[in-house]
């Protein structure tokens, strides 16, 4: 297989207010991982995306083998055999899986497409990544996580010498990192220049051959693998010392105490969840933890009355209450931080500012709207509690980089101050200070006496803020663990065991 | 009793609605049912309209036609089906033997008739404002070919302002505020000519709020002759106006009626008279139009 | 399970036809001579112009997209038409240029579409402007078709068993349909169009020839837009520069009975046809009734949309109860 | 809650890029389209901008612009709400003959004039309930849930004024249409306050967010609590009273309601000056001054072509030239390069 060496040489790119990326360098070998790393809105997503062909640059070039291309699209990246996922889910829903795995390179018989050698193609493509599905459904019925690999499969077609994975990782559980990194070792065999970005640094190390590090849009460091070690890595990363992370364990639990503010019996619905029971007292953290497609998101979707539920019973401070809408669950005092941030979360044309009071808004009804003068101070207080990499508060959103875009979902339920805060992997795509720093907030947050329900495919996050743990498979809850017993192996073999 | 498919334009001015009920009335007091057919102003409608009154099995159809050319094919398939057809009112381009007669007022005249009067008016001295109709319709094209035909024999005569009103109160006094503006007050302007009276109403009311006197200080003629141009007339306001019958059901069904009977020598065009009315006699006629 | 979800894609599809089919039936039930094949060959001539509007309006709404040129573009065919007859051109010859312009000025709305970022809704609509203001620069009268191509083409057809016959028109537009069709589920650039659709950004992010595709999107409508200019000018043996206003509404509400959503990436050509037969079998109902006054001529086409609409969404919505109960 | 920002968390610092320019003044570009046309008019028509008082009234084609804008200008605020939450409505034009068909026929029934006002807005009212009805509750795709209001609506008005023109004399509604206020005519004054209200309906309270919200991702706005079918419903309301409004403006110029042809096309103008002001059919923000300056272009437009004594055949071209030029100056490219080279010179 005739193999590419990608060269970017001095790429510049500024955005109204903002310079994403500085007079960067960076070449990418044959046969490597090369890790690309950085805090939210240092610049990654941007420079692959100049680096497809998704995005013009202001200044500098890219060479394909020694020789300057000009990648005007990224149909021009992938017929040089550049091939991207890129951080958002960038397929599209309304087509069936097929459709999409198959775009633009659909099998044709006489110049028509045969949809159903496509299926077949789509079936085989999946199947790699060990993934069986229908692929003649709509791909937006799936979930978030199988829309991801779907997008993988499309980027591991055979010409493809360079491979971009912009986070890839983000929403996958342990088991299909595993499976993914198989695949990964085995392009780098047969020569595929990898560029892989995360937040993941223990990733890093299992993967990576080389690592580039991005700061404020410039290049600060570089290097191969094992000539950076971790501390090295973070404090360039930072441009300082991670302050020491907080003893791994949540504090004294016994601070969960009295009336469960929530309490959830039987809660179910046909073909989605098996009625389950949760129980939340103030100071509460409950992890809940599964695999892919175990339920997690549905179990939270249920009790917060985004998804209907067909039995059980909800009741509030042990008063049963209906919740058949989110507005109910929120003038309960609920509140829901979505997984899908694009799809659900964020307001993509609304400013940061209004995404972050919204929450806080609606608890207040629209007669009385928050004057500008607040608004201004909520978000200029969230954008410098959750470092929120924005050149002022009234920027649309969906400018800002993917971490910093969860953090201002994040930011939004935080204003609005709920008693019971349901968190969907919160820490989707958010690097490693903000990272630990949320994770001290969730426990703050639950030593200030909120209760908390976090699905999170992370098992050391739910390890290092859970009080209990919920363990969900094939959409059934199959365990809970609590008190100082919760261990990582502890959960693993609840998820595991027939 | 006689079926008739009656397909008509649609409802587009005050005129039209007073010439389908007409219609109506006119065929219940003869007995025969109407099989009426709005085609919303479009020319397509009309001829699924008159498929369809072939499909039922009509013994006649009559045409309102929106547009003059266009039906020969529909034409020869009612001859097919042996159900005469009858044109009323706007014009048919095609072959004279595909259909019985026309009966109709005649545009042309109209717009000569409102140019002759205005001649006389103004001694053959005039500059004039013009308020015409839909852009492309038949009868704004032919009332101002007809109007043009009798002003371009007096050399003191010119149209020194034209736009299109639309047909419509609020087209008319929109544009007439411009001609204001325009020609500093209606300043060397001598008389205002509208294609039909809607138009003339709100040019009118807009000359009034800009502080002239129609009627005296500009003449004013236009065509139709509804009941509210008539008291205009009344109230000194209004010179002229053409009239265009609205109620010529008995016309029409006259010649169907006698045609369906066996008298077949009908000339190609019926003509229904027009006139012009003045303040002389408007009185008279705003009671006979009982408004 | 598979075949399952087969069946829920064709859902609207199916819906469409089931209230088709129950009008008519409801026609036929109603008044004498309506089930005739006289009646359905009428219906498939008269309504055969807005469908293959419709046909185009189709894939640019699939696109994600709208255009409301297409009624001055059939205007504006017409009458080009009528004028190039009246210096002797051939028709054939004339619809053939036409087309072509048709194509070439949706193209380039396409590409001003993309390259400028300008929303389809207002480009087309003063294209709209444009198209209908060009008719009344050629003439603002209404002039004839004399070739006698054009009445051999009106006379020419398939009889049906009955007195019905299957016109030129008709043939034509099923034509029109078939290539629609084909073009839409089984060529490359019919799936692009519903990537574009669905996601313009993602399929941009995926290789799909953006600008590419909707310059052919747009071009195919005008290009469809022409062809209905060319079977109305055919049709009516004339052009007039007032013709067809508001048919892109018509060909609009065609694409959007038939199953096909606004927002784009979801639909089926064939359902353009049957949202088309609807529209047009209200229009004969109500001239077979006769009795309407104009305004209750209106409002019983507002009622009827309405009552469609929802009939349609409730058939899709209770079966799709049966299949998953809550 | 209190957060103090860890050291760990600081924003990262940036070096600023070049401070944002006048160019990107959202209004900007619509501002420069309409002085253009303004500024074409100086060379056309010498008294175009001459104002003067003529019985104790603005007079002039200005204020002509102004005047006869005013309907549209209504509407066409309505219309910004709607297309803010990613809905259209077609039927502003029926609204606009059943207000008017509505008002002539309770004058003729003996009701008082303010009597009459109230009832005609409360029938726009519940026009924009059913447009709302079938979008937020029955799910029907706005084009076409309009359309049925669009087609159905105006048959309502001719039925109401059994098809003829219906005529009336009232002193309040000709005082509310033609009339003045000081110097100013009273109709400008209406168009002002329905600008008024919407803006503090808008920007003083949060419905104008929950509307910009609901428009830019419905279903994130549903999960965070916004009643989104309220806000959906409330938008169409909004603008069926605005076409209601404007029913009554038209009707009152008038003196008499014409079913036939009141707001006949109104909804397109409406449409095109909203999104000459700016504004994305894709819904996610609502632009009121920038919704007037499109309706200023537009009238502007219309004024010049009525005043420039050019055949009446040619006043769709011209319009969908300029339509055009706006639309392009407004074009993201032609943006740059403009302003690229006013950039250029400045330097
Ligand atoms: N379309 C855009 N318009 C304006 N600014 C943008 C745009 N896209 C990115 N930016 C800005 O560029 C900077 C770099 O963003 P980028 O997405 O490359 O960050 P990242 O390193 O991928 O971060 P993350 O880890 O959060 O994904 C950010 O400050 C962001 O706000
Ligand atoms: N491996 C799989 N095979 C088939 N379907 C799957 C698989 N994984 C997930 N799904 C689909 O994902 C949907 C969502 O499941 P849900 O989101 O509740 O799970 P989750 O535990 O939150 O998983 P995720 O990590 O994807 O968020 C289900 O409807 C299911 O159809
Ligand atoms: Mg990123
Ligand atoms: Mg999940």
């Amino acid at each position: 297989m005739q193999t590419a060496k990608v060269e970017l040489i001095g790429i510049s790119k500024n955005f109204p207010g903002v310079v994403a990326l500085d007079n960067v360098d960076i070449a990418f070998q044959p046969g490597e991982v090369h890790a690309l790393l950085g805090e939210n809105g240092a610049g990654k997503s941007t420079l692959i995306k100049i680096m497809t062909g998704a995005l013009s640059r202001d200044a500098g070039a890219v060479l394909i083998n020694g020789k300057p291309v000009e990648l005007d699209s990224p149909a021009a990246a992938q017929a040089v055999g550049i091939g991207a996922v890129y951080q958002e889910v960038n397929l599209i829903p309304s087509l069936s899986v097929a459709a999409n795995l198959t775009l633009e390179r659909q099998p044709r018989r006489f110049g028509f497409i045969s949809w159903r050698k496509a299926a077949e193609d789509a079936r085989v493509a999946l199947k790699r990544l060990d993934v069986s599905i229908d692929v003649e459904r709509p791909l937006g019925s799936y979930s978030l996580a199988i829309q991801h690999l779907v997008a993988i499969a499309r980027a591991l077609r055979e010409d493809t010498q360079v491979l971009v994975l912009d986070e890839p990782t983000a929403s996958l559980d342990a088991r299909e990192v595993e499976r993914l990194f198989a695949i990964l070792r085995d392009l780098k065999a047969r020569g595929l220049a990898i560029v892989f970005i995360t937040h993941f640094l223990d990733q890093v190390y299992q993967i990576a051959d080389r690592i580039t590090v991005l700061r404020n849009g410039r290049r600060v460091g570089a290097g191969p693998t094992s000539a950076l070690p971790q501390v090295e890595l973070v404090s360039l990363m930072l441009g300082h010392e991670l302050q020491a992370v907080e003893e791994r364990r949540p504090p004294a639990e016994a601070k969960a105490e009295g009336e469960p503010v929530l309490s959830v019996k039987e809660l179910g619905a046909k073909r989605v969840m098996a009625p389950f029971d949760l129980e939340l007292r103030a100071g509460d953290v409950l992890g809940l933890a599964g695999l892919l497609g175990s339920g997690r998101t549905e179990t939270a979707k249920l009790v917060f009355g985004a998804s209907a539920a067909d039995s059980g019973a909800i009741r509030v401070d042990g008063k049963p209450v209906s919740i058949r809408s989110p507005r109910q669950a929120i003038r309960l005092g609920i509140g829901f931080c979505p997984e899908d941030r694009k799809r659900e979360g964020l307001m993509l044309e609304l400013t940061v500012r209004e995404n972050i009071i919204l929450a806080l808004q609606t608890k207040r009804g629209w007669l009385r709207l928050l004057s500008a003068a607040e608004q201004e101070k909520i978000a200029s207080d969230m954008i410098r509690a959750l470092g929120i990499a924005t050149p002022d508060a009234d920027k649309p959103v969906g400018q800002l980089s993917g971490g910093n875009q969860q953090k201002v979902i994040l930011a939004r339920w935080l204003v609005s101050n709920p008693r019971v805060l349901i968190l969907d992997e919160p820490t989707r795509g958010i690097d490693v200070g903000a990272h630990a720093e949320i994770v001290a907030l969730i426990r703050r947050l639950c030593a200030e006496g909120m209760a908390l329900l976090v699905a999170s495919s992370e098992l050391d996050e739910i390890v290092a803020f859970s009080t209990r743990v919920a363990v969900l498979r094939d959409r059934r809850k199959v365990a809970e663990i609590s008190g100082a017993k919760i261990e990582r192996d502890d959960i693993v073999q609840a998820i595991a065991a027939p | 009793a006689q079926t008739i498919g009656f397909s008509q334009v649609g409802s587009e001015s005050d005129w039209r609605t007073a010439f389908s009920a007409d219609m109506k009335a006119e065929a219940e007091k003869r007995g025969i049912k109407l099989q009426f057919s709005d085609a919303q102003q479009k020319e397509e409608n009309q001829l699924k309209a008159v498929r369809s009154f072939i499909a039922q099995k009509v013994d006649a159809i009559i045409i309102a036609p929106v547009v003059v050319t266009g039906w020969d094919q529909v034409l020869k398939e009612a001859q097919a089906a042996k159900i005469p057809v009858f044109i009323a009112d706007r014009a048919v381009e095609s072959d004279p033997s595909l259909f019985v007669t026309r009966i109709a007022a005649d545009f042309n005249l109209e717009g000569r008739l409102a140019g002759a009067w205005l001649a006389q008016a103004s001694k053959g001295n005039c500059n004039i404002v013009e308020l015409q109709g839909t852009v492309g319709s038949a009868p704004a094209i032919e009332r101002k070919k007809g109007f043009e035909a009798v002003i371009s024999l007096f050399p003191n005569m010119k149209i020194v302002k034209s736009q299109s009103g639309n047909f419509t109160t609020s087209g008319g006094k929109e544009v007439m505020e411009s001609f204001i503006k325009a020609t500093d007050g209606l300043k060397d302007v001598c008389a205002v000519w509208a294609h039909n009276d809607n138009m003339m109403l709100g040019a009118i009311q807009a000359m009034k709020e800009a502080g002239l006197k129609p009627g005296k200080d500009v003449l004013t003629v236009s065509v139709d002759g509804v009941p509210d141009i008539f008291k205009a007339m009344l109230a000194g306001e209004s010179d002229a106006s053409v009239e265009l019958k609205s109620d010529i059901g008995k016309y029409i069904y006259d010649v169907v009626q006698g045609y369906l009977k066996g008298k077949h020598d009908y000339p190609k065009w019926v003509l229904i008279p027009s006139d012009l009315h003045t303040p002389a006699d408007a009185a008279e006629m705003l009671k006979k139009k009982g408004g | 399970m598979g075949e399952e979800d087969m069946n829920e894609r064709y859902m609207p599809l199916a819906a469409t036809i089931v209230v088709f089919l129950a009008i008519y039936a409801f026609g036929a039930a109603a008044y004498n001579n309506f089930l005739s094949t006289l009646v359905f060959g009428d219906l498939l001539t008269d309504n055969a112009f807005v469908i293959i509007a419709a046909i185009g309006a189709t894939f640019v709404i699939l696109s994600g997209g709208i255009d409301l040129s297409v009624g001055s573009m059939i205007g504006f065919v017409s009458v080009a038409m009528a004028a190039l007859d009246a210096q002797g051109w051939h028709p054939l010859l004339s619809a053939l240029l036409l087309v072509s312009f048709g194509a070439v000025f949706g193209g380039a709305m396409g590409a001003l579409i993309d390259a400028c970022d300008i929303q389809p809704f207002i480009l087309t609509l003063a294209a709209m402007f444009l198209l209908r203001g060009l008719c009344f620069v050629i003439t603002l009268d209404s002039l004839p078709i004399n070739h006698p191509f054009v009445a051999a083409f009106s006379d020419w057809r398939i009889p049906l068993p009955g007195d019905g016959r299957l016109s030129a028109s008709a043939l034509l537009m099923l034509a029109a349909l078939a290539a629609g069709i084909v073009l839409a589920h089984f060529t490359r650039f019919g799936a692009n169009v519903y990537a574009i659709g669905g996601d313009r950004n993602s399929a941009r992010l995926m290789g799909a020839p953006i600008r590419r595709t909707m310059i052919q999107v747009y071009g195919l409508g005008g290009f469809y837009g022409a062809l209905a200019g060319v079977a109305y000018a055919f049709y009516t043996g004339s052009g007039y520069p007032l013709a067809a206003v508001g048919v892109e509404l018509d060909a609009i509400a065609a694409v959007v009975l038939g199953g096909t959503l606004l927002t784009g990436g979801v639909g089926y050509v064939a359902g353009t046809l049957f949202g088309g037969l609807i529209q047009g079998t209200i229009q004969t109902l109500i001239t077979f009734d006769g009795r309407l006054t104009s305004w209750w001529t209106k409002i019983v086409i507002g009622a009827l949309l309405f009552f469609f609409i929802t009939a349609q969404r409730s058939i899709m919505r209770s079966t799709a109860l049966m299949r998953h109960p809550a | 809650m209190r957060l103090d920002p860890p050291a760990a968390l600081q924003a990262p610092t940036r070096r600023p890029a070049a401070a944002p320019k006048f160019s990107e003044w959202r209004a900007f570009w619509p501002l420069l389209a309409l002085a253009l046309i303004l500024l074409v008019d100086a060379f056309i028509s010498p008294g175009f901008f001459t104002i003067r008082l003529v019985e104790g009234r603005l007079y002039g084609s200005l204020i002509d612009i102004l005047y006869r804008g005013a309907p549209t200008a209504v509407v066409a605020l309505g219309m910004a709400v709607v297309i803010g939450a990613r809905g259209i409505d077609l039927s502003v034009g029926a609204v606009i003959a059943i207000a008017g068909a509505v008002m002539t026929e309770l004058i003729h029934a003996g009701m008082s004039a303010p009597a009459v006002l109230l009832a005609t807005l409360l029938v726009s009212l519940i026009c924009g309930l059913w447009n709302g009805a079938l979008v937020a509750l029955l799910d029907i795709q706005p084009i076409i849930a309009t359309l049925i209001l669009m087609v159905a609506g105006r048959g309502v008005a001719q039925m109401i004024d059994a098809g003829t023109i219906v005529t009336f004399r009232s002193d309040f509604f000709s005082a509310i249409s033609t009339g003045r206020l000081g110097p100013a005519p009273s109709r400008i004054v209406v168009a002002a306050a329905v600008y008024a209200l919407t803006w503090a309906a808008m920007r003083r309270t949060a419905l104008g967010l929950f509307v910009e919200s609901v428009g830019a991702n419905a279903e994130a706005s549903r999960l965070t609590g916004i009643d989104a079918k309220f806000v959906t419903i409330s938008t169409y309301l909004i603008s069926g009273v605005a076409a209601g409004i404007a029913g009554v403006l038209i009707t009152s110029d008038i003196r008499g309601s014409d079913a036939n042809n009141a707001g006949l096309w109104m909804e397109l103008d409406a449409i095109l000056a909203v999104v000459l002001g700016g504004a994305s059919l894709n819904g996610g923000r609502v632009y009121i001054f920038n919704t007037l300056i499109g309706v200023l272009i537009i009238q502007s437009l219309t004024t010049s072509i009525l005043v420039s004594g050019l055949p009446p055949e040619y006043n769709l071209i011209v319009k969908a030239i300029v339509v055009f030029l706006c639309l392009l100056l407004q074009a993201r490219p032609v943006r740059q390069a403009v302003s690229g080279m006013i950039w250029a010179k400045r330097t």
